[in-house]
């Protein structure tokens, strides 16, 4: 079948969407300490590849499709992609994908600077497997919350265009929970170093996310009427989070700052997700404020009550997630006159259905996450060592440090791969060592100080 | 007056502040500095090849003193950045011919 | 109704042209000094918070519609977006608003490093609702310049295809209107701290520009062969500018620099704005050849003159948006064998009009800038004082800095949030003090040095 | 003609694959010494410049249309774009332009931190001419390979989707060639400073690369079936080539890095760029696994044999564009029923023909690039000098350095531009001095230090 | 020999240049320290938590001098970096036991 | 005991420290700083503007050393970072008055 439009919106959409999750490492990546600033990206980058892997074998099937108890679809179905055969399946299972990628991607941020990589390389393929699909399913793909799933049929159907209860409301709950088990920084609340080391790297993010979020929004459209809704709003509502948010600041500590206006970006980005194809322009600049204030509010909570969400995934997507969800039980535009938001005269109807998808959601990916990180916790651990953290996650995971600017830096010597395959067994320590003890198993090398 | 300076580990320059600040200390300096000693260096990799790195990072404090002050002050450094491991750095005393407050003008102890 | 070609088309253009802005806060942001590169950022992307905000209130009303007496529209026409029903309608509010976003935003490379955050948050808007949009309406909306408008009529309609007059020379005249009434940096042509602090992100602001301007001068595009060209020149001038720029700086300086390379693209992209739909590929090489060596030498004349253009927004955008409107007059192609620029046979005409639209741009641009810039100067006041461009815009205003790479650094201690609502009354004042008065009010401490 | 969803995609497509090479200045930029990232952006830069105007002129005609003897165009035949009449042809010759661009600049990591800037502004145009047009002409232009062609008739038309042997196999070996003729950087293999500077910029750089990459696998595409499986493969072979490079550096190394989760990336785009719209996405996984484990062991070879290809572009570009254009051999779909490779019981014709096409291509770029650099290296030489290289290449090429972050740096004196043109003739010397001689003669001081 | 050490506000690195090579001075070297004194920090804010940051960027400059210039050379030091407020800094000198001028190996007075 | 200071050329790190280790030197410390002698500076274009920069790059390597084995290190410094070019730098030394190993609070000569 030859390209149509449509085609080209959804490949390009596609392309804007993985583009976001690079985004995002910048993102989080300008927030760390410098000696974690790749560690965090690397958070991202992985779960490009693992989840890329994944969704061609088995993640695609799972998220459509028959499904088991309208929960999950079958992996098998299309296992490899084998037996697509709709001319844009392939071009759906693309932009599909992205969004998987992301949305575990998001999570990253509440852990920075102290979880092990290795296990974040098994949390991320279980994770997208056992609770991105899932959630997937029943609101996208036919399942519980679909116009003929059960609750669906019960309640409504619950409305999510883009992803707030599966993208955010998910990535921040999840996020939480990895907080609780693995366990603050060294020094959350007391050290002044944990200031972002690279704030213009914050805003890159914040700019190519934005620049993203219309295809992922807006990928999904299928009018002209309906893309031009969905574009308005995408630009509507983090403009006001932005103001929304400066405001705050303003208000507050006396300052607009830059990454405040970074973060309103995204908290309005988030917040306008699921709603940004059922309301009004005017709709979304009150959203936007709305969740530019909350979360900017909301990232104090880590502090208050002593969670070290590290980045405020907490404060800024399950909030703005939640406000999102929840507000288009109020403003949600009537589609050809029938039902709409309370303040549409639609009554609650709509208030039910999306408090009910946004607490399900909720539920479902609090439980799945506690067990899949306990058991990943408890078996290998989740988290470096104390000396792994002091040194920096870049160079003792990576063995690599971020920026080398300049002269008289380091010194030191090169030991060029003369060997195609070194036959080292890594060990995954930290090549930084204490003691005199040069700790990297690769070398061999052993001494002690005197 | 005497001029103590410290090579010590970066991770230390907290304690070593609280230190000097309950003796009653009123300023420092402090800048980087990287160096080596009996403390081992740690490996780089990229692409592959590895490059040792065997200058650590280091952080520099300079505090001048009286006379008096100095050798409670060298104490006090050492106590609050000491670990027992190698790494733990250098701190050396030299005698100061003449010290001036730029703001004042103030010479000798007075400067200090 | 359905998807089309040309809905996604300027769906994914109003994208590309959004993204402009965060990379113009780059291209400008890597030119400033380390201490004011987040401020200089910052009035980028507060012109997305607020000229997004007010587009979907009033700005897309006011740009085009029924409209007063030629010159703008009327703001409550679709306030709000409101009664807008052409299927295609928002998309193009949406293509329009990132116009407006970034021909505000350009402005502000002319004062960087001393203008209150404060003031230009009050700018933004006003600049917006009284000079871009009365511009905007005349030259696209319907307005004077427009086939139907007196001056169209009377001179035949100019050509601006793309916002050589609305947007370049719009904005380079407002900005020398602002170093005019704020003044030159401290240091102006003395202090060699004045230089950029990071190229590569001058060169990243630049890409991110030429990428987006694909979209800026393509959106509009209609048909295939339309789009090829503007294509194929969007490619071909500001290739050829940047040669031209470093061969001035090769002839004159010594060396070709990548500063000059960025400069050069970025000449050449202004300079194929207005023409991209109506010169030949060999004439847009032309063009950009003229507009590279044009501006190249054109920057030096703020230090003859002694006017503190910082970022060069009137050697690069004033003087080839120029050269861009002006050019059209002798070298527009004929339109199906009618019409053209003087060395097409199409008599002097076309450069009438196209010199009475610059004129009538600049002239208007200037006066009401003018009016608007010294209001507040006069009332609120738009320079910091001189202690905050010591200490540095990012610090004094923002209370961040950009960079914090290392150990050893700043120490210190850290305060986190613990209320929600602190009830600090920011007062913008800087935070950086002298004389041992720490004088945020928001602590309430204050020492004075013995 | 009306703009069709073909037509918006290649537009698309085309600045998709625009924005690839300042990716690839920061992919490249990022790697180099803090000294050498401008001129190592430079290099790419400069051929968006240079190839952009020859594209114009004289490239697009050579790569297209009545050819000699099946090896090259007429470049008088559309010289100018003059004469081009099909609705979508310049769209075409914008998205082929972009191809050029980036095959050039992708040589330039070979030559890091040691090339004239002067030879690499006359290597670009002559290359782009002499090698990149032929080979372009032969495989996609209606040449010796294609259906018609001489070789295409006798052994099979080989497949190269998007630039395998055109792009890839072509610039790795004339980054090759250049090593061998310019030599190794002083220090090679023993100096521990030769490591990347900024990493953060690696992974901008690949991660826009892999953006692009859309454009630049998929433009092409003609339905929505093919368009699907393009942009899936173009997700699936990086994404597994990444983990294929992160498992053999954790075997081999002890770490997974940041370097070589972007490495990974990149060579996984590299192999699929040939056979993306004819493997299946599982095939797409395997040979992103081969190419990421093949490329990872072969950035080791210039160490064992001595070939300071600093950059690895032969490692990554030639290596993995040879796996994935030979790959076709085993695992090209068959078309309709007939064909396809070994494993699809093709049989091994379509593996000569990929054997046939990937030799052509290594030899004609071997012998031509060799006569072209050797005659730049003999007449104006082709390296800096000694003191140029110790210096840094952007101080010494450019009079530029990248960063400036702070206080207490420099010092120095500024001097401002007064005379619009100061009449100084440049002789590209290094501005930065030895001996107390100021060898800028710009300025004419000569000072020697007692 | 004297080596005179100075810790100043970075902006001031100019005006001391100028007055050091008006007095002759032929060389000296700077590096970047930060510190603190009687001058009080200044708070920085990210997503609304406080960094009181209380080291603040000075220069080191320092200069090799005879005995005899050694005094002139703080007078000169002095009077161009003063302002008269807190974070003026502080200069002191030390004896300088031998010197030499690396591209020469002249040593004592001849070195500086 | 002497604290031994070389301001010297960036690239001849690696030779001091190959030099210093092949003479017996078992730690020392090395910063960043700029500085102006003899050598002149290089220029800067930036849009056509000139900046003359002329603080050039040099490190500092310092060397706590016994009385005895100063003079070594000294001439040992200098051999190895000679190049005969203005810019070589300055090497300088002076009398320490106490040095302390932090790790085991070793004083003195032990110290070392
Ligand atoms: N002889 C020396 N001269 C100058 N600095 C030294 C010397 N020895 C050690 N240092 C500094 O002290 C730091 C810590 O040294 P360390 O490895 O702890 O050695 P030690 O065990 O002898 O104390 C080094 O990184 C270096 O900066
Ligand atoms: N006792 C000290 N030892 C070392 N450096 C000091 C000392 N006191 C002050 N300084 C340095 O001098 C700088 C300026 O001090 P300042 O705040 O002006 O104090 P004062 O008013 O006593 O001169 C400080 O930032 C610090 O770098
Ligand atoms: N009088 C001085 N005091 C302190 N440092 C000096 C002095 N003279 C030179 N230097 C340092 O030595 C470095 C090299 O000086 P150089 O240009 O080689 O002069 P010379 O030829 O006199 O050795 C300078 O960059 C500076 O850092």
């Amino acid at each position: 079948m030859e390209l149509t439009a449509g085609h080209v919106w959804l490949m390009v959409a596609a392309a804007l969407v993985l583009f976001m999750t690079p985004g995002l490492a910048f993102f989080y990546g300008g927030m760390t300490r410098a000696k974690a600033a790749l560690n965090m990206m690397m958070m991202s980058f992985i779960s490009i590849g693992m989840v890329g892997v994944v969704w061609v074998l088995w993640g695609a099937s799972m998220s459509s499709g028959e499904g088991f108890m309208e929960i999950v679809g079958n992996p098998f179905a299309t296992f490899g992609l084998e037996g697509i055969t709709t001319p844009d399946g392939l071009i759906k299972v693309g932009y599909a994908a992205t969004f998987a990628i992301i949305t575990v991607a998001l999570i990253s941020g509440a852990i920075a600077d102290r979880a092990k990589f290795g296990a974040w390389t098994v949390f991320v393929p279980v994770w997208v497997t056992l609770v991105y699909c899932p959630i997937a399913y029943m609101v996208w793909g036919g399942g519980l919350f679909g116009a003929e799933g059960a609750i669906g049929k019960a309640l409504g159907p619950a409305i999510d265009f883009a992803g707030g209860t599966v993208v955010h409301i998910n990535a921040g709950v999840a996020a939480l929970i990895l907080v609780l088990i693995i366990g603050n920084r060294r020094g959350f609340g007391k050290d002044p170093n944990h200031r972002p080391h690279n704030i213009p790297f914050v805003m890159l993010g914040a700019a190519i996310l934005w620049f993203g979020w219309f295809g992922f929004n807006g990928g999904a459209a299928t009018t002209a009427e309906q893309g031009g809704l969905i574009w308005i709003n995408t630009l509507a509502a983090p403009a006001a989070a932005m103001l929304g948010w400066l405001v705050t600041e303003r208000v507050r500590d006396g300052h607009p700052t830059s990454l405040g206006a970074a973060s309103g970006v995204v908290a309005g980005l988030v917040a306008i997700t699921p709603a940004c194809a059922n309301v009004s322009p005017v709709g979304a600049l009150g959203l936007g404020v709305v969740a530019g204030v909350a979360s900017a509010l909301a990232v104090g909570l880590k502090f208050r009550w002593g969670f070290d969400d590290s980045l405020d995934v907490v404060g800024v997507h399950l909030v703005s997630g939640i406000i999102g969800t929840v507000a288009l039980g109020f403003i949600a535009l009537p589609v050809e006159g029938v039902g709409g938001g309370l303040f549409y005269g639609g009554g609650p109807t709509q208030l039910w259905a999306q408090l009910a998808a946004a607490g399900i959601a909720i539920a479902y990916s609090a439980v799945l996450t506690t067990i899949i990180a306990l058991a990943i916790h408890k078996t290998m651990g989740f988290r470096v060592s104390q000396e792994q953290e002091v040194v920096g996650v870049d160079l003792s995971l990576h063995a690599e440090t971020a920026y080398e600017f300049g002269v008289g830096g380091h010194g030191g010597s090169f030991q060029p791969l003369h060997e195609l395959i070194t036959g080292k067994q890594g060990d995954g320590s930290a090549p930084a060592s204490e003691d005199g003890k040069k700790t990297d198993a690769a070398t061999g090398k052993e001494s002690v100080g005197a | 007056m005497k001029l103590i300076t410290a090579i010590v580990r970066p991770e230390k320059l907290d304690s070593i502040r609280e230190g000097l600040e309950s003796y009653g200390v009123q300023g420092l300096t402090v800048s980087a500095a990287s160096g080596y000693g009996r403390q081992r260096g740690y490996t780089e990799v990229y692409r592959g090849a590895e490059y040792n790195v065997d200058l650590l990072p280091k952080i520099r404090v300079e505090v001048l003193a009286t006379d008096e002050q100095a050798d409670d002050i060298l104490d006090v450094i050492i106590a609050s950045s000491n670990t027992g491991r190698a790494g733990d750095g250098k701190v050396w005393t030299v005698d100061v011919f003449e010290a001036v407050r730029v703001r004042t003008g103030e010479r000798g102890s007075a400067a200090i």
